[in-house]
């Protein structure tokens, strides 16, 4: 598998980043030529996982988020990390509606959203050292 | 991230303009909890023809609402999503509780 | 001096990320609500020196290009690196119309273009280990 | 980037569209160069009333074929910048070897 082109971004875990990152992931995709939809299903799924991070992984805290974003032939790879709190059970933070925070008016959705708007999505984490989300999404052309 | 008002008899129509994510929400909750503070209407009606993205912070947003005045006996109502924000709303069940309508006007007749 | 938002962005050095690069500069820049001529001018800087760091620092060999963007009140500071070749003498480099690379029609412009585009502009070199160019900008709002 | 062509008796206008940068660079001077040969014109004209960004590297390219052009006697001139890509004209001082127009018409008249 030749990584044909490779970034990462690192930022802030301020709230005002999260248009910032859905858009530089949407920038670096462009050299796929997705569709409109594509496009916007991607920024959906990034916004989704870049908020998880600031809310949930570092509490509104100051930390780094960072991406990693690999095409390898017509997929894009994309890898959202947070050195914060972690999840303690995987299984039951990706079902639909459940929200550690409904303080927050959190739908409980973000999981959920993910996974229909990207080919793949896996999650890797670890209680006090943080999240990894990874997802991957395919192009097909004709 | 804007957000404007107009009432029509007991409802109140929310104009959102921009892009609705969990940023943006805190100022968005806030205008439309003051205007529905002020002008206590039954139902309202989300006119999302200038919104240009929403993720499931925005949803989360639009469910607070709905609870307040469902339990009033109003009811809520969504026109002019585009395509993007149409499926948010699908895949995240709002289409079961919240109806959507192509314009304001069968909105208004219809609610 | 207190750092208000900060973001790291790193990608291989390969043409087609000069547009890419740009865009995520004038991205993050656009908290500070710039004007579009304001915007056009970091674009245009950025370009130049993201475009000498593929030519000049890696000459066309892969590598990685960092950018690190810091907003500080009113200003943006940009610091673009990479770890190619090196510049020897930062003072001619810097002259209008000296290009080392005229066979690849070179205007010898670049530097010119970042420091009129810019408020500031400094450069720090090695030979062997390679370049940073610093470039900060104010926006004055009355 | 694209780039297209259009004859008027012995100058070719050449459209520039999308953003000439180093990485555009090579496909807009290969292009350009294979259409001179083909065509052999006296006079070109970049009408760049299309082209949204341009850096160095895009004055690179423009010297190149101004000098090949000015060697044979012919004349190279320049229509409809946007501001941006007339600032950095400006500033590489491509303004002394290569006249701006407001439009192909005056250019092809004056040139
Ligand atoms: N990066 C993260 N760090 C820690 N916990 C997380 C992270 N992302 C998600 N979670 C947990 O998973 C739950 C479900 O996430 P999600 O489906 O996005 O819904 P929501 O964000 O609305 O709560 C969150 O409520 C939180 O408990
Ligand atoms: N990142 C870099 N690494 C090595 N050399 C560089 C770098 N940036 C600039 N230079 C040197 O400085 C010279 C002048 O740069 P510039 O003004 O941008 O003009 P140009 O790119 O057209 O040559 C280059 O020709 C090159 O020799």
């Amino acid at each position: 598998m030749k990584i044909d082109n490779e970034m990462k971004l690192e930022f802030l875990s301020k709230s005002q980043n999260e248009s910032f990152a859905r858009s530089v992931v949407a920038a670096f995709a462009a050299q796929l030529d997705p569709t409109i939809e594509e496009i916007s299903e991607i920024k959906t799924a990034v916004s989704e996982a870049v908020t998880n991070a600031i809310i949930h992984g570092y509490e509104y805290e100051q930390g780094y988020v960072t991406i990693v974003c690999r095409i390898i032939d017509n997929t894009v790879e994309v890898e959202i990390t947070d050195k914060g709190k972690g999840i303690e059970d995987i299984e039951k933070a990706r079902q639909p509606l459940y929200t550690s925070r409904p303080e927050l008016e959190r739908s409980g959705m973000g999981f959920t959203v993910m996974e229909t708007f990207m080919d793949h999505v896996s999650i890797i984490s670890e209680l006090g050292k943080g999240t990894t989300v990874i997802m991957k999404k395919s192009f097909k052309r004709d | 991230m804007q957000v404007s008002f107009e009432t029509c008899n007991n409802t109140l129509i929310i104009k959102l303009n921009g892009e609705l994510d969990h940023h943006s929400s805190s100022y968005v909750r806030d205008s439309i909890d003051d205007e529905i503070l002020a002008k206590n209407p039954k139902n309202i009606i989300f006119d999302m023809s200038r919104l240009n993205f929403m993720d499931s912070s925005g949803i989360g947003v639009i469910i607070g609402r709905y609870k307040f005045i469902a339990s009033n006996g109003g009811k809520v109502g969504i026109v002019s999503m585009k395509p993007q924000i149409k499926r948010i709303y699908e895949i995240c069940g709002l289409k079961r509780i919240i109806p959507s309508f192509d314009n304001k006007k069968t909105a208004i007749e219809k609610l």
